[in-house]
């Protein structure tokens, strides 16, 4: 018979007294109780030294605490889990205040209530089995997928840590798009290249990925067609974003750019003005939110180069937007630099007309920004270059690269985060991180805090060696199985796999190939987040959950049979 | 010779030939034949007998046939591969051409789901290329399908189908004839035409693959008789085409049914015009009235004569 | 004759409906006498058998509460179960048993003057309906 | 695999009216995995069924049993215990399974809760489609590995009928012209000639459904 240990908890005063008597009168009527306490504060750490000793003394097995909601017990059952010669799951929280005292209209029912939780968690835990805790080895080995400047700067991140990394990229070189933008990048690739601990291989793809968090294994295709396995406890997602324009009419011609090769040709200009075609480029109009309203890259990116333009290059530069959006850090000074110096800056409503004059592009527009200017519209500007912005949208293999990871997208076809607000680098997937544009586009000084999250997160994990985890997961009956895939295509996490029994000698044929035999359903039980989806759905009912069966959900009802 | 009927001998002449259409009652009144087929009387050289057309249960196609005979009209009876296994084919067949008939249409038929026995179980034992090579089997071998059982007596059949060049997928629409061709097909109906591009688009690959030269092409059209009908044919009739510069002639027009007979005219005249179109085939749906006065407008009355 | 206080089954997601409950109590606010909280970890572990045996077990009411859609913690869950609560709605129709038994109410962690008001409405609502008729007479 | 759906509650109730104890059956291989009548389903209905039955004043006990697979003879025999004791049986195996059941037990009566639909595979999880009829010869090597006689409404073996419009059948619009598919997919493998040549009409009559009784003997594998 299990020994069952009562913790009263008094919530420092706010269970009253004579209520505390009865109910300590009413456990006793459970003969599995051995023994109840009370303490003021369960959640003082003299107090779980205390309780520390009442199990040792009392030889109890089993604990349930009366007492407030179990949500404010969770962080000293983390303690208590490790203090204990407990297993965890032989706990259980009777909330008598929140759920009995608090919301009853009077003390007759208050107690009706608390009795039947109280019984509830007696139930619990006594129909609970130990639930063991395992632990993973995790090698410091990490897969990022993207070499551009968010792979990059976690590539350094982790192999300063002592953290082994591949990056795969699928150009023949490192840096990305923003290879053109940032000088310094140059350097970083070649401290990459450098970095002993770091092994890139370019015009590579991702083929398949097999295993979980700790154990990925993914295969990849190099340029000569050739394959590797690679292993690796964690892998990055950062494969940027992908902008592209449809060229039509006016804006086919030569003098109107993209604001990326515009980046191209400011990096190729040398001495003190800009040259096109052998002649100085003396007027820039940058035309903005023509596709992108709500992105705030080509803003930036407008008033970056615009500085450059007006102070080195000699040039008059022109800014038409619908919004100037300088919300990242620095950027509001950077935009009252480049009015210092000169930059105009429109508001428009109507799209701006181009038209060719000599040569030139002539750009027609209706002013209605309120600042106080000498050009009212309607304004024209004759310029030697148009920059135009770009859509963006996600890179082309994104679908095929979420297959092959099992990881989601979002409705824009971007990878998607866990949890926007609160895990926003995690995908789906444990152990899969996703940073930088591959998200949605974004800008590259936010990005790149994108990146040191992903660092810092991979770094505590692997730092330990282990990842310890307790098998109160979902878990495949592989007798049960019918092998209708139900589950792998449900669990929000990737976290269920079909598994090939090679040796599960089942049909008389010899398997000349061991991998294509399926055998069951199985949860990774480290990737496993035992939401009980997959528990619910299995037309089999071959899944459980161990620590929340059936039979306690019934008996969580109090219905009777 | 296949059959010696009178749309036979016109085709065979290289006359521009002429055929309409009827629908059988739906019930056994023998007067609703009567007043359709003096409708027709004159004006075509055979009339198409439909066989429980849009899967609604009408007077077979058989014994209208023999009754639009003795009315003094040539039958084309259309028989479909939807409610006759080959038993029931083959055996109709037997008792059709011992009745006169000499002009047969095989066809798969309008699925059964859009009549009015939606609760039928459909045979398609065969299909209508299977249909069209069954009787070209009992006509040219004088066996049964697949048999090598003689049949007491001659089938002489004049055999038709039907070919959609609106329907998809359209590389595809004369490959299918040829395939008609091949399994013993004489002449052709087109479904009705608005699309004129398209149907040219088509002959042309007809031609390419000498399909023309090996049976007789008569293309189908329709009046409109409203634009409301032309608005419901084009969104609602799977396989029908109708550009919308047609339905807007026939939309803005003060009078739309004779904007429709207009228009009707005027494709026919430009059908004749394609190398290839042997006939046409006009399907005045419940306004047989009309055949009349398009034939007339059209240029194609007297219809000719051709000696026994 | 007593009164009839009908009894509610409340399935709680822990991201949602329970501390909503909890939040209830802290606010005190009176809850109705029969009601059973069941705590899940997800709306999504609520299997379908669960909702249809506490109506034949004689549960007058069943409610879920659930995360707002959208805003599952496990993505899916809270859809998941509103497939199944429509599959045990048409289990209820052919036995005769009224919908408005069964119901999911979408709350936020924060919410729990709404799931007091919920509950309120669902017991006079149930009590307008009378006493589930399957409930086996004792 | 074979789909089925399960039968309205009402008819099932109408069968099972003169009982008061029965046993609902499931099975375990092809109604589990299109959740029509797996364990998860088998105790649903029996829930159900118990309610209704309990509101109509009428109460019914119901034993509940998920073979692994209906259709083979062992298994049904592992029902016997209870079988015995039971007044009826609902089966919500698929027609096989029904029937199996049947031969094994000839004085219960053996009532079906699903109707079974087709063969067929799945799309997306939840939605299936008939692929094959069981016609007793395959012509898949000639159309490109699309089935004409499960998938086209008319069961066509020359190409498409005149109700092929953008790649849609007209019978229902959210159905693929199976016609038209097999035209792709022989395009994209380079063997449209396959749809030049004429496949002649079938043999219904011997070797389907219309030859009577089905039967299929492996002598080398008789005991």
């Amino acid at each position: 018979m299990p020994r069952i240990g009562i913790l009263i908890d008094t919530l420092q005063g706010s269970v009253p007294a004579s209520f505390q008597e009865k109910l300590s009168a009413y456990v006793k009527e459970f003969p599995e109780v051995i023994v109840c306490f009370k303490e003021d504060d369960l959640n003082s750490s003299d107090a779980i030294s205390r309780i520390n000793r009442y199990v040792e003394s009392e030889g109890f097995d089993r604990v349930v605490i009366l007492g407030g909601s179990p949500k404010d017990y969770e962080i000293s059952f983390q303690k208590l889990k490790l203090s204990l010669p407990l297993n965890p799951y032989l706990f259980s929280v009777a909330n008598i205040r929140e759920q009995a005292l608090w919301i009853s209209s009077d003390e007759e029912m208050a107690l009706e209530r608390a009795k039947i939780i109280i019984s509830k968690a007696i139930h619990t835990v006594n129909s609970t089995k130990p639930i063991p805790t395992q632990s993973l080895t995790l090698n410091p080995e990490v897969l990022i997928l993207g070499g551009g400047l968010i792979g990059i700067s976690i590539a350094l991140d982790l192999a300063h840590a002592g953290i082994r990394v591949f990056i795969i990229e699928k150009e023949d070189r490192l840096g990305g798009k923003a290879q053109k933008v940032f000088k310094w990048l140059e350097e970083k690739i070649d401290e990459v290249e450098k970095n002993p601990k770091i092994t890139v291989l370019t015009q590579a793809r991702l083929k398949r990925v097999v295993g979980h968090l700790g154990r990925f294994e993914a295969t990849i295709e190099c340029p000569d067609r050739k394959e590797i396995t690679l292993a690796a406890s964690a892998m990055v997602v950062s494969t940027g974003y992908a902008s592209y324009r449809e060229r039509k009419g006016i804006y086919a011609h030569k003098r109107v750019v993209a604001i990326e090769e515009m980046e191209k040709i400011m990096a190729e200009a040398s001495g003190p003005s800009l040259l096109k075609e052998g002649k100085k480029i003396e007027m820039v109009t940058y035309l903005l939110d023509e596709v992108n309203e709500d992105i705030k890259i080509d803003s930036i990116s407008a008033i970056r180069q615009s500085l450059i333009l007006q102070d080195l290059l000699g040039c008059q530069v022109a800014v038409l937007c619908k919004d100037i959006k300088v919300s990242s850090n620095g950027m509001e000074r950077l935009y009252r630099r480049a009015r210092e110096k000169g930059v105009l800056f429109f508001k428009y409503d109507d799209p701006p007309r181009l038209s060719i004059v000599d040569g030139q592009i002539e750009v027609d527009l209706k002013d209605t920004s309120p600042i106080q200017k000498k050009e009212r519209w309607p304004v024209s500007i004759l310029s030697d270059l148009v920059v135009i912005g770009e859509s963006f949208g996600p890179i082309p293999e994104a679908e095929e690269l979420s297959k092959v990871l099992k990881i989601h997208l979002g409705p824009r076809g971007y990878f998607m985060e866990d949890n926007p607000q609160l895990l926003r680098v995690r995908s789906n997937r444990k152990g899969i991180f996703i940073a930088g544009a591959c998200r949605f586009p974004q800008e590259a000084s936010e990005a790149l805090i994108e990146a040191r999250a992903v660092s810092q997160e991979i770094i505590t994990l692997l730092s330990k060696g282990t990842y310890p985890y307790d098998l109160a997961v979902a878990e495949v009956d592989p007798k049960k199985c019918a092998l209708c895939y139900t589950c792998p295509r449900l669990c929000p996490h990737s976290a269920i796999t079909i598994e090939k029994y090679g040796d599960r000698n089942v049909y008389t044929t010899p398997m000349t190939n061991k991998e294509m035999k399926w055998g069951a359903a199985k949860v990774d039980p480290a990737s496993c987040y035992g939401c009980g989806i997959c528990v619910a759905e299995c037309p089999a009912k071959a899944i459980t959950l161990q620590h929340l069966t059936s039979e306690q959900i019934y008996a969580q009802m109090n219905l009777g049979e | 010779m296949k059959a010696g009927s009178n749309l036979e001998k016109i085709l065979e002449k290289g006359w521009f030939a002429v055929t309409g259409e009827l629908g059988p009652p739906k019930g056994n009144d023998v007067s609703v034949v009567k007043r359709k087929a003096e409708l027709l009387k004159g004006y075509v050289d055979a009339v198409n007998v439909t066989d429980n057309q849009t899967a609604i249960v009408r007077m077979s196609s058989i014994a209208t046939s023999s009754l639009l005979l003795q009315m003094g009209l040539e039958p084309v009876m259309q028989m479909t591969t939807r409610d006759r296994n080959r038993i029931a084919i083959q055996s109709d067949i037997f008792g059709a051409t011992a009745l006169g008939i000499k002009n047969i249409l095989c066809l798969t038929g309008d699925h059964h789901t859009f009549g009015n026995q939606v609760d039928a179980k459909n045979v398609h034992d065969l299909d209508s290329i299977q249909l069209i090579d069954c009787v070209r089997t009992m006509r040219d071998q004088g066996t049964l399908l697949g048999g090598e059982e003689k049949i007491e007596g001659e089938i002489r059949l004049f055999i038709g189908a039907a070919e959609n060049p609106f329907a998809d997928p359209f590389e595809y629409r004369a490959v299918r004839l040829g395939k008609k061709v091949a399994a013993g097909v004489n002449f052709i109906q087109t479904q009705c035409i608005y699309d004129m591009n398209r149907f040219k688009e088509w002959m042309k690959m007809v031609r390419d693959r000498g399909l023309h030269e090996k049976c007789h092409i008569l293309a189908g059209v329709t009046p409109l008789k409203s634009g409301g009908m032309a608005r419901y044919m084009a969104k609602n009739v799977s396989g029908i085409i109708i550009p919308e510069e047609i339905i807007d002639r026939v939309v803005k027009a003060k009078k739309p049914a004779e904007e429709g007979i207009k228009i009707c005219v005027e494709q026919i005249q430009e059908l004749r015009e394609i190398e290839g179109v042997h006939g046409v085939h006009i399907m005045a749906i419940e306004w047989e009235q009309m055949t009349s006065k398009i034939t007339e407008m059209a240029g194609l009355l007297p219809r000719p004569k051709v000696d026994q | 004759m007593t009164e009839f206080n009908p009894k509610i089954v409340a399935f709680c997601c822990d991201q949602s409906g329970y501390p909503a409950a909890d939040m209830a109590g802290a606010l005190k606010r009176k809850l109705p006498k029969e009601v059973e909280i069941v705590r899940v970890p997800c709306a999504g572990r609520i299997e379908t058998i669960y909702l249809i045996k506490a109506l034949e077990r004689g549960a007058d009411g069943v409610l879920i509460f659930a995360c707002y859609e959208d805003n599952c913690q496990f993505l899916r869950g809270n859809l998941r179960v509103k497939g199944r609560l429509s599959y045990a709605h048409r289990m209820m129709e052919r036995v005769g048993l009224e919908k408005e038994r069964l119901e999911i109410c979408h709350l936020a962690t924060n919410q729990g003057v709404r799931l007091a008001e919920i509950l309120h409405q669902k017991v006079e609502q149930l009590k307008k309906l009378g006493p589930n008729p399957v409930r086996q007479k004792k | 695999m074979i789909k089925a759906e399960q039968k309205p509650m009402d008819e099932i109730l109408r069968y099972l009216n003169p009982y008061n104890k029965i046993l609902l059956s499931g099975c375990g291989a092809c109604v589990t995995v299109c959740h029509a009548g797996g364990e998860k389903e088998v105790e649903l209905l029996a829930s159900g069924l118990r309610m209704a039955r309990q509101k109509m004043g009428k109460r019914i006990e119901i034993l509940e049993a998920t073979p692994a697979r209906q259709c083979e003879p062992e298994f049904a025999i592992e029902l016997s215990e209870m079988i015995e004791k039971v007044e009826a049986v609902l089966s919500i195996a698929c027609g096989v399974g029904v029937q199996t059941l049947v031969r094994h037990f000839p004085k219960t009566p053996i009532f079906p809760g699903v109707n079974t639909t087709f063969l067929g595979e799945t799309l997306t999880h939840g939605v299936w489609e008939e692929r094959c009829q069981a016609c007793g010869n395959c012509v898949l090597e000639k159309t490109g590995g699309i089935c004409p006689i499960s998938r086209c409404a008319k069961q066509l073996l020359n190409g498409p009928c005149g109700g092929s419009s953008k790649g849609k059948c007209e019978i229902k619009k959210e159905a693929d012209c199976a016609w038209q598919l097999i035209y792709d997919r022989l395009k994209s493998l380079n063997q449209l000639y396959k749809m030049e040549e004429f496949i002649p009409a079938k043999r219904w009559g011997v070797e389907s459904r219309d030859s009577g009784l089905r039967r299929m003997i492996r002598e080398d594998l008789k005991i």
